[in-house]
């Protein structure tokens, strides 16, 4: 029977692998074709501008993949970054009369969003875990009530960063460390600490368990409650973080920052394999889903071949594509 | 041993060298044997021997790699996915088979709903459901959520469903293995009934003093192979034993060790009450094998699960090792020391979607973890470790749990929680679906763990192995203790008259 | 590098107006690129204004443009990323909403928000009395939407006209509809309606009709000049009997005056502030462009 | 144990019915609060206008209903509203130079945008099942493509319907039968039809089985794929009904035409006590759901009370609270 193990052992890999590695397929396949439509899209700059861009999703993506795994959905996430980043601007602007315009007021700004951040998750988790109603209403209905309460601190208009500290602001957006955008660091850093969270701790376990089966869970004393309201919070965090980066670029808040990031940041969170009844999270896929995402936008911009009316049909058909590529089960035979 | 195709075309069913792999991994080598009109044919073997396998490919679920099936003389493949019930062979799967959030009487129906003109016939479905309910001796309605039944009731639901199907092939994956005795009774008559009308019956068991007494032939399997075929009564219980696992066994319970009377008191529950349960009380020493009986829905499940924070506690008191205690969760449960291990494996007790690693350590999870992180080597070790303790056969570590046989996800869930060092060990049902080899392992390692001192509590509907390896045994009767025995009272007389309310309430707390 | 690249942004075209404009830059851009083989106009609309900053970003990294005609989703946003593409070197020509930090842009085409609200309100004014009831359907809450509706209000302000309520109709005909209904239900009396955008009057005219209560001198004001509007004007339409023009064509506009600063002798550099005429059944032939989508 | 399974059966009914009747109770709250803020919140004009409003959303989400309730989800179909109301407007103008501006016009096109909505949802249905992609992502892509196909069409701008024919199609929207407006009427038909479905018929017993358990359904000879798929054909179906109600209201589509109405859709499915999960699904608590959205709508139309730029808030609030008032299993201990 030892043998017999082995064969299975190896037998099995590839099999895994290619969904694994799906989604880098997908990413792959679709830089071909952004060269050979334009050989700029692999300039350096072009690179860059992609992984700075990929950054935001990326992020709020990394989050949405706890929370999706552990078997619940957070649809408020655009909203929520939207309202962060505009009290974060209301305070800034009103701290820089006490602090000034130098970094301090910023690292106070940015700590205020990440607490922020935290608590909309925790509003979050308790409604779904606490007050039992499903994660999609709860997150529907945080969802209006955040993007109305940007709405109203901005009296419909605007929040713009005040332009003193704007200076101060913006390199944490625009500036690099070893040529690489500071953005795209915290993207790699969140990605890092999300991978080590969901498959080398016990809390990425324990999501996972949960979304896999509830009972099963609790009966193998796991908290779910807890674990659940954390993800959540996770979610918020990372929301937070994505908002303090997102600030600095275009210095301002609206009613329409943020407008379907939620559905973006669910698509990179299936796309990279993850599935949407929880059970089974990838880290490592989200990030690819996020990168698709915005490559599939760069591309669209790189050519004005097709009608720009069409555009929707071309992200469509290339998501479904790229799903399919790696969904497709070739030559397992079916069971 | 010789393998070649005995009375391939004799029977209604035959298998003809029908061979099996997933992948790579064979699990079934060629293995011919038939099933005749009017007999009932007991297929016995070890955990993960291909039993079930065998059973699904003869039923279409599985196809061969290889073989053929001969059914009314003919080759057939069998229509996959259940589709073979329209020639008349049903399937009793091993894994309870019912969509949990519908009714008894539509998943009894699924797929076979009776309509006129389009609109379904309720009326005259949830009056035949009624019939069947009442011939397999259940009382409750058509309109019962499966997800409110007991494992038992859910058993009793698919067999009904099963009964109804009017097969000329009726196979039966491990049956009994949920059912108390009460139960199984009304199994066999029923059973006896559809012989009588030339049903071939298939009966998958390890309780082998049933497979005696049902069944007409034996075959047995090991390893995926074809041992033998031969008539019951030409085989007693050690020869079938033997057969199955190769060797000779000596016996099946440890001896007992004299209780210590005077050993620390480990759990002592007082006054305990919950929506179903009244006023009970017991202690349970520090080595100590506390045996529970009693019909199912007596409540002895909910006991335990008051105690490790799973149904909230009305009244009542918990002491462990002289310590207050009131859990609220199960890891408070487990971090004083108590563990229970659920009687619902695929329900409760295992990730089915993920391997043995990730299910082995989950319960004791905060072990493998230095400041959260994950000791991956650790959790392989123990992996390894449980393999060899507990003797879990799966062809490939990677198996996922659902993939897995029946008698070795018990063994996986079995080391699950003794992963958590636990200093009481709530087992209910322990040997389900084990086979007799792996059982007398099971039973010689919990007394093992006993004379280390760990206390053990066995709640069981095999009676005789509530007997073999208890120091003493509670009897339940509707949510109450009904009696308890010790030493030599512990027998099946004593214990059926106080499980039945015959003997009256000796208050015992 | 002969060829003079010049990138056109705007937002995606998910209504009307946005359409109307698109069709506007599309006609110049062949009518352009006709005129002047070396001149390549590269249009691109985004869905939001974070998409439309990382538009930018393309233009300048991919396609190396030489001059930028940008009509920003919105100012605040914008600043930054038009700021960059100024300091890559192009010339930068902002179209409709001005960005918030001055001197960014080197020409500057707008239509006049405030204008558009006050002009309304002055033709309310002259219809109606001391003592009538109106109600507003407004935009999408916006920048765009206060302007309009604050200059409606100061200009309204002491007249007498009681604003009974003003919701937001998100320049949607379907929303437009449904608050019209309500506002019906609501008010027993209702002399006129400012649904400041043609889309949203053709869900209140819509309501009106199905309510019965178009007569007694009802009238709609909308915005923008559509011209299935203008059409009604012309033809004498007493429900909807003028319109102010915010016209789409000014992106069309903005790309002439951008190409002239490749092309012309003269200066073109400045602010093109363009009128928000008020459309009555006199003037409106000469705003009906019956190809446009608007 | 006789007593106890029976003592058990008749505890357990009190709780259902809650459930049962959650999301009537919370209309009927609903209406109370609407009342007291304006008595003409009941006239018969506005009960007219809140029901024919109703009836687009409802009739999509009772379809809505039979996808969730097997397990899937639908995206697209506000998009596909949108598509469908698009083309059929397009084909009606070219029929009227050869059909005339008669009841036949109408008709064929009517006809034909049930057959669209029935292919779309085939597409969604059989991309789901058969290409193995996940139905969030099938979804999601074909919203892009729908919604930008109307774009394309209407050349961003707005598609209307021939003024010489809308006479003839004008009275589907606007007239009523023994006082209910035909919408109404259709809404009601759909609903009656979608209930029998649901819980007479061996489909909506096909549906539940598969949501609930999909391998179940699948060893009880069930035709997993072929009952997904025609989930999604009904799905198209009731949008096509809806859209052909929609279009004589207005007589154009653009495409900001059906945006966000497949959130709309599945929030009153969702809020009408069906689980997004699938397994379980009630029809007549859908109708309930897409009553209390529009009533929600409603009344914010009819108080000037709040910050118009709050409106989202109460929105979130008010649904939340709705569910909430369903879900919390009063009295029900913890399990
Ligand atoms: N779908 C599957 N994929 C991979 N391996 C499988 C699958 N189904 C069964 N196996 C393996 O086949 C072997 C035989 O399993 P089977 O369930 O037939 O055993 P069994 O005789 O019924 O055992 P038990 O008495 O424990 O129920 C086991 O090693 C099991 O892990
Ligand atoms: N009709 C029912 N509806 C819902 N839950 C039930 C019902 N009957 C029992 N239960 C629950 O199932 C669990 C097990 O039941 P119980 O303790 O009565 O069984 P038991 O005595 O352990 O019998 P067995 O283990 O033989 O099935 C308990 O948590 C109990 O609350
Ligand atoms: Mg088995
Ligand atoms: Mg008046």
């Amino acid at each position: 029977m030892p043998e017999l193990a082995q064969t299975e052992t190896t037998a099995r890999k590839p099999k895994l692998d290619l969904k694994m590695y799906g989604p880098a397929i997908a990413l792959v396949i679709l830089c071909i074709i952004g060269f050979s439509l334009n050989s700029a899209f692999l300039s350096e700059g072009n690179i860059t501008n992609l992984l700075t861009r990929s950054a935001f999703i990326g992020i709020i993506a990394v989050g949405a993949t706890f929370v999706i795994t552990s078997g619940g959905i957070d649809l408020s996430v655009g909203s929520m970054a939207a309202a962060i980043a505009g009290i974060m601007i209301i305070l800034m602007n009103a701290l820089v009369d006490i602090l000034g315009t130098g970094v301090l007021t910023v690292v106070v700004g940015a700590g205020c969003a990440v607490l922020l951040g935290a608590l909309a998750g925790l509003a979050n988790g308790l409604l779904t875990t606490k007050g039992k109603i499903e994660a999609f209403i709860v997150t529907l209905g945080t969802m209006g009530i955040f993007r109305s309460l940007v709405t109203y601190f901005a009296d419909g208009g605007t929040l713009s960063l005040n332009f003193d500290i704007r200076g101060t602001y913006r390199p944490v957006y625009y500036d690099s460390l070893l040529g690489v955008p500071y953005p795209v660091w915290v993207f790699a850093v969140v990605a890092v600490a999300g991978w080590l969270l969901m498959n080398r701790t016990t809390f990425g376990r324990y999501c996972t368990a949960i979304g896999s089966n509830e009972h099963v869970a609790q009966y193998s004393a796991i908290n779910v409650n807890k674990i659940k309201t954390w993800t959540y919070v996770i979610q918020g965090l990372c929301v937070a973080l994505a908002t303090v980066i997102y600030v600095p670029r275009l210095g301002s808040a609206s009613s329409s920052t943020g407008v379907l990031w939620e559905l973006e940041a669910i698509a990179a969170v299936i796309i990279g394999g993850t599935v949407l009844k929880g059970g089974y999270g990838r880290i490592g896929g989200t990030i690819f889903g996020a990168l698709i995402l915005t490559t599939i936008g760069n591309i669209l911009n790189f050519t004005d071949v097709v009608s720009n009316y069409l555009n929707g049909t071309m992200q469509g058909l290339i998501i479904i594509i790229a799903v399919w590529l790696q969904r497709a089960d070739w030559g397992k035979p079916k069971d | 041993m010789v393998v070649k195709n005995p009375m391939a075309s004799d029977g209604l069913l035959c298998a003809d060298s029908l061979s099996k792999s997933f992948g790579t991994v064979p699990v079934l080598f060629s293995v011919s044997f038939s099933l005749k009109a009017g007999e009932v044919h007991a297929l016995i073997g070890e955990n993960g021997a291909g039993k079930s396998t065998l059973m699904k490919i003869m039923s279409g679920f599985h196809s061969p790699t290889s073989g053929r099936i001969i059914y009314d003389g003919e080759s057939v493949t069998l229509p996959p996915n259940g589709g073979a019930e329209a020639l008349g062979i049903v399937l009793i799967h091993q894994e309870l088979n019912l969509a949990e959030q519908m009714t008894v009487a539509e998943n009894i129906f699924l797929g076979r709903e009776i309509s006129k003109r389009g609109i379904l016939d309720r009326q005259e479905m949830n009056s035949r459901v009624v019939r069947m309910l009442a011939d397999v001796g259940l009382d409750i309605s058509p309109d019962t959520r499966i997800s409110e039944l007991s494992i038992a009731q859910k058993q009793m639901v698919e067999i009904a469903k099963a009964m109804s199907r009017n097969a000329r092939v009726l196979i039966m994956d491990e049956p009994t293995a949920v059912l108390t005795e009460a139960e199984t009774r009304i199994l066999f008559k029923q059973v006896n009934r559809l012989r009588d009308q030339g049903v071939a019956i298939m009966f998958v068991s390890h309780k082998l003093h049933e497979v005696k007494e049902i069944s007409d032939r034996v075959t047995v399997l090991r390893d995926g192979q074809w041992i033998g075929t031969s008539p019951t009564a030409d085989l007693d219980l050690d020869d079938m034993a033997r057969m199955m696992v190769g060797r000779e066994l000596s016996d099946l319970y440890p001896p007992v060790n004299e209780p210590d009377v005077d050993a620390q008191i480990a759990l002592s529950v007082t006054g305990l009450q919950t929506k179903n349960l009244r006023n009970l009380s017991f202690d349970l020493r520090k080595g100590e094998i506390l045996g529970f009986s009693g019909l199912v829905g007596s409540g002895r499940t909910e006991v335990f699960e008051a105690i490790c924070g799973l149904v909230p506690m009305h009244a009542g008191s918990i002491t462990t090792f002289g310590n207050e205690a009131r859990f609220n969760s199960v890891a408070q449960a487990r971090d004083a020391g108590i563990v229970y291990l659920t009687k619902d494996r695929k329900g409760k007790g295992l990730l089915l979607e993920e391997g043995m690693q990730t299910n082995l350590t989950l319960l004791a999870l905060p072990q493998f973890a230095r400041h959260l992180i994950l000791d991956r080597k650790k959790e392989e070790a123990a992996l390894t470790r449980a393999i060899r303790r507990f003797d879990i056969r799966a062809r490939d570590p990677n198996v996922l749990a659902k993939d897995m046989s029946g008698g070795n996800q018990q063994k996986l869930l079995l080391a699950k929680v003794m992963e958590a060092n636990p200093k009481i060990v709530i087992i209910d049902e322990p040997t389900r679906g084990i086979d007799v080899g792996t059982k007398q392992q099971i039973y010689h390692f919990i007394a093992a763990l006993a004379a280390e001192g760990v206390s053990i509590v066995v709640i069981s509907s095999e009676m005789p192995e509530v007997i073999g390896i208890s120091h003493r045994v509670i009897i339940m009767r509707e949510g109450r203790i009904a009696g308890t025995v010790s030493g030599r009272d512990i027998n099946e007389t004593q214990i059926v008259r106080y499980a039945a309310g015959l003997n009256e309430e000796k208050t015992h707390a | 590098q002969d060829t003079i690249k010049i990138g056109v942004s705007y937002p995606t075209p998910t209504h009307a107006w946005a359409a109307g404009m698109n069709w506007h830059a599309e006609q110049a851009e062949a009518r352009l690129e006709a005129l002047y083989p070396d001149v390549d106009l590269i249009l691109i609309n985004s869905p939001d204004p974070a998409s439309q900053a990382s538009a930018l970003e393309d233009l300048v990294s991919i396609h190396g443009i030489d001059a930028l005609v940008v009509l920003p989703f919105e100012s605040e946003p914008l600043t930054d990323p038009v700021l960059n593409v100024k300091n890559s070197g192009a010339l930068i020509t902002v179209v409709d909403r001005g960005l918030s930090q001055p001197g960014i842009e080197d020409i500057y085409v707008a239509g006049n928000n405030p204008e558009l609200g006050r002009k309304s309100a002055e033709y309310m004014m002259s219809r109606l009395e001391s003592g009538d009831n109106i109600v507003i359907l407004r935009g999408i809450p916006t920048t765009i939407d206060n302007e309009r509706f604050d200059a409606f209000m100061a200009e309204i302000e002491g007249s007498g006209i009681n604003v009974l309520d003003h919701k937001h109709a998100n320049w949607n005909r379907d929303d437009g509809f449904d608050v019209m209904q309500d506002f019906l239900s609501r008010f027993p009396d209702i002399d006129a309606v400012w649904a400041q955008d043609d889309d949203i009057a053709i869900g209140v005219v819509a309501a009106l009709e199905q309510a019965g209560r178009t007569g007694d001198g009802m009238f709609v004001v909308g915005g923008a000049g559509m011209k299935e509007t203008i059409r009604g004007i012309m033809d004498g339409n007493e429900l909807v009997p003028v319109d102010v023009l915010y016209p789409p064509a000014m992106i069309a506009t903005a790309m002439d005056v951008t190409v002239a600063a490749f092309k012309s002798n003269g200066p073109v550099a400045g602010r093109y502030i363009l009128g928000a005429t008020l459309i009555t059944q006199e003037n409106a032939a000469s705003f009906y462009f019956p190809d446009s989508p608007f």
